[in-house]
């Protein structure tokens, strides 16, 4: 179980001349436990505020608390290990690698660990089984449709059990019927096991699985209705 | 002909990953400049065998020194009797250009027997016992210093410090060497380019026998009024029987001569081969990795209608280029490297040239090979499905 | 470990690039591994454990066998000289006198004392045979495997026809490329009878330390005589008959590094390629854990394995020319071998492992340090 | 210039200058003209009673003889050529390892032998050499057995010279 804290979140980046600013002055919570989800035209700067939670990149001004860790202190060398055992992500593309099985894909993240043989083929099993895939185990990522390659994707994310999934437009390539199957299994995850998850997304149906929802817009967060309340 | 890319887009997509073009151009130089490196080595071991061969000069020597002069006794008589025997001997206001010779492979010593220390080394060195008619039949030889010798002096060629493996100031003029039991002082020095015996030590005939106890020449030269003309020698040898004599053109001796190192050249030339090999493979590498990363673009080139030979050519184009610009690199490298370098080798010494020849082989060869590399990437390029490639990532 | 699974992985990704450098660091390599061979080849030959306590006299300014003369009589002088505990007469017939790749040497000399003075071990045939038959003749294991030889053959060369009796192998690496021939024999097979000459006398001293020493008191002995004598350390007596051919091994040698750096380039380049095309895949890593440092293993490993794998190839190739040619390059009378030795494989490994190190080290460094945001972002 | 062209002046520039490199340049080649010789030169069988080479050095100057031996030298541009006595081995002979490129040197036998077993043979045109080899005259070549009908004539240092007037080429 997890919980977020944004506070006076600040980003800029200098694009030759041009000095863009994603985010500005934000804050947020996010309960433990919340399907998150993040809505805002391209360009605002949701991935951004996804990659600081994942801890991929800093904040230049505030504080962004991630289940009682304040990332900005965390030494450099350290995020690495806390993301393997905190976030699993999930991107718009699969980003799987070609080489490996969907099997070796899933197994990718528990390598970090100090972990038995046995222990990993359990582990690999059980994701690969949530996310209705241990058949296709053996196959290489370009035997896999879109979909599957996503489902395996989600897969890999939560192989090592962290309390936070954060997905970047997880349904973007994907036809409805894919995207719906993805959706399900995030939501599942989220009731089912408790995993707080962060979701970017421009799809309103996509968006209507969230518990709690909030539009970003020039740098600038705005409170959504939740789902469901009318 | 189907339309033509532009120089420019070979040009703009080397700049694109300007390190790889950058290494691929600093191996295309490392080749260029080892292939200069074993052309200059096989162009050296030739010519300084094959450079003291001329047409109007036979080598007689003894049948039984299977053509080796280090082996050869003729008798002392015998340059006098092919004198009056030969009528085809050219004569030089009124000398004939008969030239009996030793030919001595000995250990020299530097410095005179005064000055000898007792750990001093004998360096192995080549001396030619000559007449003044040597001048006659040994036309590319001159004096660049110093004057002939005569009893108690020697002139050196310009690379036997080399062959020796002394310092050059050792054997410049007014040193003294010790070979054979005599004393010699330095007089002149002389160049006789691209052949063997710039590595020599020419001492007078007579001094020579008498020091080593014998009373023969190693050899003959002769040299005759009309190129090829031996005739009369050759009947001479083999109507005096009694002498053993063995005419062979000056050509033919040094083509065996050459030949004797054929191992050896060979082994240059495998050398070549294999730093050829080992580029051709390194730059289809690169090349291919060059249309894999353009497969899309390559097909969307396609679809607007440049022939897929076009993409080939802009390709071996590119790939020119950067040979281009690497052989160029490698040219001055190897200019460099071997500048003022010899090789030692059998009782003689060749300098390292990067001469016209070399130049040539090093960055022909660098091209033909940039071309050669080619060849995997414009197969895969004549491959290309164009609506596959346009669905690549 | 589970990392150098996923390196050989993406070797595989792309099969004709791995192909390509490996047979282009295979060929570089080939040839470093040629020319290191033939320097260990000559550090063998140079090496004999008798060297130091052998001093062997010739005739004074030759420096060819075939040159070489002197009275088969000196050796009674010279074995009463203090401090020499043996000394051999030996003749000398070879077929050439320059560098040359197929030399055939002959050595004769009384059989009873060569076998009692050389440190050889006859592996087959018979030395008694040697020893009783005139013709018989003990070769060498390199001259005879070089051309195919076998105990109970006949072998001609030029004028001199002998029978194999046996087949050697030395503590002196030099004479494993030699034919033992009776004294002789060998003096009446040349062209020229010459009985009672010999090439050289082969002088074992009680003490190493002494050798300048003996040596000056045997030329002493001579120095008047019709035919003086010139006695070095067989060391030195190596050096100076094996010049040539260091020189074109130091020629050699400048193309051997040269062809390291070509190695250098070629995996350089590949590895930078391997990795721009993976910057993407870098950045996911990164997402799900892993360290700069699993990053740069990645790299520098896919670099090493290149540099490696394609000199084990060259390694390899090598080992079989040199086995199957059985190539031996002589001057004045001394062979010398190609050799792969252990220490040679591991130089080889060594420098390979450097070369693909320093090839991999730029593109690490650059994948590793890649913001992960920026990484994603790549196409 | 378009890649074609650059391609062909490459590939020829190669080929020119690995030409150079394989082989020195060749040696001026005499042209070779085979002797023009009168027919009656010609023996269509072997003399019988034909002496060896040997024999032949210790006959009489001046008397007509009938030689047999192995042709040995022969000169290129007149039409002369050396004997050797049928005893002397050649290096030509089966079994022999040794690199011996002009095998009928006999640069393998005893010098001595040798000098004692070889004979000059000259055919003359009028008072002259013929001019041309008699190289391939009748299939003459190095190493044929021959018999050689002519005058010996000898010098006083042994050498015997035959000027011949009938050759028979054993085929």
């Amino acid at each position: 179980m997890i919980s977020i804290a944004l506070d006076g979140v600040t980003k800029r980046y200098t694009k030759g001349e041009h000095v863009l600013t994603p985010l500005e002055n934000v804050s947020l919570e996010i309960a433990s436990g919340d399907f998150f989800v993040l809505l805002g035209p391209s360009g605002s700067g949701k991935t951004t505020l996804l990659n600081l939670l994942a801890a991929i990149d800093r904040p230049d001004a505030g504080r962004v608390i991630v289940g009682g860790t304040d990332l900005a202190k965390l030494p450099s060398g350290r995020l690495a290990s806390w993301r393997s055992e905190h976030v699993g992500y999930v991107f718009q593309q699969a980003n799987l690698v070609p080489v490996l099985t969907a099997y070796e894909n899933v197994e990718l993240p528990l390598w970090l660990f100090p972990m038995s043989r046995a222990e990993r083929h359990r582990r690999v099993s059980l994701a690969l089984e949530a996310v209705g895939l241990l058949e296709r185990a053996a196959h290489l990522p370009r035997q896999l449709s879109g979909g599957q390659e996503q489902r395996v994707a989600i897969a890999r994310a939560i192989v090592a059990d962290p309390p936070l999934i954060v997905a970047d437009e997880p349904t973007g390539n994907l036809d409805h019927e894919s995207a719906d199957g993805v959706l399900t299994l995030l939501s599942r995850l989220n009731v089912e096991r408790g995993k707080t998850i962060v979701m970017v997304t421009h799809d309103p149906r996509a968006a209507a699985r969230g518990t709690r929802r909030m539009q970003l817009d020039k740098g600038q967060l705005l409170d959504l209705q939740p789902a469901g309340t009318p | 002909m189907a339309r033509s890319l532009p120089l420019d887009y070979a040009v703009r997509n080397l700049a694109r990953r300007p390190l790889r073009t950058v290494l691929s151009a600093l191996a295309s130089a490392l080749v260029a400049a080892l292939l200069v490196a074993a052309s200059a080595f096989v162009r050296g071991l030739d010519s300084t065998f094959a450079g003291a061969a001329r047409d109007d000069v036979a080598i007689v020597l003894s049948s039984v020194a299977q053509r080796d002069v280090l082996r050869s006794t003729v008798s002392a008589g015998a340059g006098s009797l092919i004198e009056a025997d030969v009528p085809e001997i050219l004569r030089v206001g009124g000398t004939p250009a008969v030239s009996s010779e030793i030919h001595s492979g000995t250990n020299v010593r530097l410095g005179p027997l005064s000055e000898a220390r007792a750990d001093e080394v004998a360096h192995p060195g080549f001396v030619r016992g000559v007449t003044d008619r040597a001048f006659l039949v040994h036309e590319a030889v001159t004096l660049i210093e110093g004057r002939p010798g005569r009893t108690g002096e020697v002139i050196v060629g310009r690379l036997a410090a080399r062959q020796m493996g002394v310092p050059e100031e050792s054997l410049a003029v007014g040193k003294v060497l010790r070979f054979e039991g005599g004393e010699f002082t330095i007089v002149g020095r002389f160049a006789a380019p691209g052949t063997t015996i710039e590595a020599e030590i020419w001492a007078p005939l007579s001094e020579l026998r008498g020091l080593t106890k014998r009373d023969d020449s190693s050899v003959v030269f002769v040299r005759v009024e009309r190129p090829g003309e031996f005739a009369g020698l050759e009947l001479f040898a083999l109507r005096r029987l009694d002498l053993e004599l063995v005419v062979i053109p000056s050509s033919l001796y040094y083509q065996e001569l050459v030949a004797y190192f054929r191992p050896i050249r060979a082994l240059a030339w495998i050398m070549a081969a294999l730093i050829a090999g080992a580029a051709v493979f390194g730059g289809s590498n690169a090349l291919n990795a060059a249309v894999q990363d353009r497969l899309r673009e390559l097909a969307s080139l396609c679809a607007v209608g440049y022939s897929t030979w076009a993409l080939a050519r802009s390709l071996a184009v590119e790939a020119l280029l950067v040979a281009a610009a690497g052989g160029v690199a490698g040219l001055a490298l190897a200019k460099v490297a071997l500048h003022g370098g010899s090789i030692r080798i059998a009782m003689s010494a060749f300098r390292l040239d990067a001469d016209a020849h070399s130049v040539l082989v090093g960055f022909g060869g660098v091209l033909l090979l940039g071309l050669f590399g080619t060849a995997p990437a414009v197969i895969r390029i004549r491959r290309i499905s164009i609506a596959t490639a346009l669905k690549e990532p | 470990m589970k990392l150098a699974r996923l390196i050989a992985k993406n070797l595989k990704r792309r099969p004709m690039r791995t192909l390509l450098t490996l047979l282009g660091v295979a060929s570089a390599m080939l040839l470093f591994v040629l020319v290191e061979s033939l320097s260990a080849g000559l550090d063998r030959a140079m090496g004999g454990t008798e060297a130091a306590r052998t001093l062997v006299v010739y005739r004074q300014n030759r420096y060819c066998p075939q040159t070489s003369f002197l009275p088969e009589s000196y050796v009674e002088r010279i074995r009463k000289i203090p401090g020499v505990v043996s000394a051999l007469p030996v003749k000398v017939f070879l077929n050439n006198c320059r560098a040359s790749l197929d030399l055939v040497t002959f050595q004769g000399a009384p059989a009873e004392e060569l076998l009692r003075a050389r440190p050889v071990q006859v592996l087959e045939g018979d030395a008694a045979r040697f020893v009783r038959d005139a013709d018989a003749a003990l070769v060498g294991r390199a001259f005879a495997a070089r051309k195919g030889l076998r105990v109970g053959d006949s072998f001609r060369f030029g004028n001199i026809t002998v029978k194999v009796a046996g087949i050697f192998s030395s503590a002196e690496p030099v004479e494993e490329d030699v034919v033992m021939t009776h004294l002789e024999f060998l003096q009446r097979a040349g062209p020229v009878n010459r009985l009672g000459t010999v090439t050289q006398f082969e002088v074992k001293i009680d003490d190493a330390a002494r050798a300048k020493e003996i040596a000056a008191a045997i030329d002493d002995q001579f120095r008047t005589a019709q035919e003086p004598t010139d006695t070095r350390a067989k060391l030195a007596f190596l050096e100076s008959a094996t010049r040539d051919l260091r020189e074109i091994l130091g020629f050699a040698r400048w193309l051997g590094i040269g062809c390291v750096a070509v190695v250098l380039a070629l995996v350089a380049n590949t590895v930078l390629m391997s990795s721009q095309e993976r910057v993407r895949e870098f950045g996911v890593f990164r997402t799900l854990g892993f360290r700069e440092q699993h990053i740069a293993f990645l790299v520098l490993g896919e670099a090493l394995i290149l540099a490696l794998g394609g000199s084990a190839l060259g390694l390899g190739a090598a080992q079989l020319i040199v086995e199957t040619s059985h190539v031996s390059i002589g001057s004045e009378g001394v062979s010398v071998g190609f050799r792969i030795v252990p220490a040679l494989a591991l130089r080889v490994a060594l420098v390979a492992g450097a070369a693909g190190a320093l090839a991999g080290l730029y593109p690490a460094l650059r994948s590793a340090s890649r913001p992960v945001v920026a990484a994603l972002r790549e196409a | 210039m378009s890649t074609r062209t650059i391609l062909s002046v490459l590939v020829l520039a190669l080929a020119a200058c690995s030409q150079g490199s394989e082989s020195p340049p060749p040696p001026a080649d005499p042209a070779r003209p085979v002797a023009v010789l009168p027919a009656s030169l010609r023996l269509e069988s072997a003399p019988s009673a034909a002496l060896s080479v040997v024999e032949v050095r210790a006959a009489a100057n001046g008397t007509e003889v009938a030689v047999t031996g192995r042709v040995k030298d022969i000169v290129a541009t007149r039409a002369v050529f050396t004997i050797a006595d049928l005893s002397l081995k050649s290096c030509a002979e089966p079994g022999d390892t040794m690199d011996c490129e002009t095998p009928w040197d006999y640069c393998c036998e005893d010098p001595a032998r040798l000098a004692a077993g070889v004979a000059t043979v000259e055919v003359r045109s009028g008072a002259e050499l013929a001019t041309g080899t008699i190289q391939t005259w009748n299939g003459l070549d190095h190493l044929k057995s021959v018999v050689v009908v002519g005058k010996l004539t000898k010098d006083d240092k042994g050498n015997a010279t035959i000027i011949a007037s009938g050759i028979y080429v054993q085929s």
